[in-house]
């Protein structure tokens, strides 16, 4: 599954894309494995409540499912505009 | 309908022209403009706006889509720029055709509020001293889709 | 501020690509232009429009100033034309520049508005078939000043 | 005082603009004066709900005095933008 980063999590992150094997059932549970990686994915996951999340470049919830999922991208609320 | 997600800057004024002389049969033409301003903060250097190419264009796409569709509208249009821009440049437009006017300003109120909370662009203010800030969404920009 | 009652087309790309690059400071620029539609009823062949020289100016600056000063808006322009006009013509615009959209899109409605049925033009449609017919006012049109 | 027409209130009297020797206090006055005139003029003011007046080129009521007036404006509601 490859997971993207974009803005602030992608710096605090240190990449904008990874190919990560999972077996997370939700987006939840992917954001429990990833923080306890590293701190600075402890960092990035810290307050979820900045967070936004897609699956498939459609925009889900946190507790969506990831079965079936290529893509899953972590980033904070959109200021386009 | 046309949805463009570009580095180049675009020209306004014909992008406006073009618009209103195609959009066959409609009686109103609103276009809306955003220009980068100088930061509150202070002096801004440069304003880089990331996004996530290939989601962008669906989600632009498809909060066009519903645009059309709601307002019965002759036509839509948005180009949205990505990249290094300074103060003063035009960051984006959106464009709308109706038989009537207030649909045509109510279709790009809405463009404008999905646009800035839903389709995937991050501003990046990059100060005259160096300093970086990421734009904080706002509250309101949220709010704001509540009255659709 | 810009307010021009004219006989002449005016070119929209130009005018608001100028207005756009001259409202200094504005983060948002909003547009609208009106144009000709055939008529409901039939086969419009041409659309005169009777004017009030002195009152319209007038009428238009005060409107233009009052939605200047309660949006604070950077700048404002409205172009209206008399004369005949034929379907696909461009009858008039509106333009409004602001720090913030929503300020932008509020004040050009407002202008829109008060335009509609405080400013002395009336419209004659003329159908292919010679018949002659002052365009009604909308009650609608009158409905919408009471939100400001 | 100049009394000026438009619109199907120009067509309906025949003519754009004349002048007007009046005592007539306030434009409702002025108006019954008019309608006393001749069948056009009681044709083009039998309905007042739709016209509209504009004293010095300034919308006004039909109550409204005269005095100091020196263009006074008949004409149905607007249909401009």
């Amino acid at each position: 599954m490859d997971v993207l980063y974009f803005a602030w999590v992608r710096e605090r992150i240190g990449l904008p894309k990874e190919t990560v094997e999972t077996s997370a059932v939700t987006v939840a549970e992917l954001i429990e494995e990833l923080k306890a990686r590293e701190e600075r994915y402890a960092a990035a996951f810290a307050d979820l409540s900045a967070l936004r999340v897609a699956l498939d470049q459609e925009l889900a919830e946190f507790d969506a499912p990831l079965e079936g999922v290529r893509e899953v991208a972590f980033f904070p609320p959109m200021t386009g505009g | 309908m046309r949805v463009l997600v570009q580095q180049e800057p675009f020209d306004f004024g014909s992008e406006v022209e073009a618009f209103a002389t195609g959009a066959g049969g409609a009686g109103a033409v609103v276009t809306f403009t955003g220009v980068v301003r100088e930061a509150d903060s202070g002096a801004m250097a440069v304003m880089e706006i990331e996004h996530y190419p290939g989601m962008t264009e669906k989600a632009l796409e498809k909060i066009a889509s519903e645009a059309i569709t709601r307002w019965d509208l002759t036509d839509a249009l948005v180009i949205h720029r990505h990249g290094r821009l300074v103060p003063g440049d035009q960051i984006m437009m959106v464009a709308t055709a109706a038989r009537h006017r207030v649909a045509a300003f109510e279709a790009a109120e809405y463009l404008m509020d999905y646009l800035k909370s839903r389709a995937p662009f991050w501003k990046k203010e990059i100060l005259q001293n160096g300093a970086e800030d990421w734009v904080a969404a706002k509250s309101a920009d949220e709010d704001a889709l509540r009255r659709w």
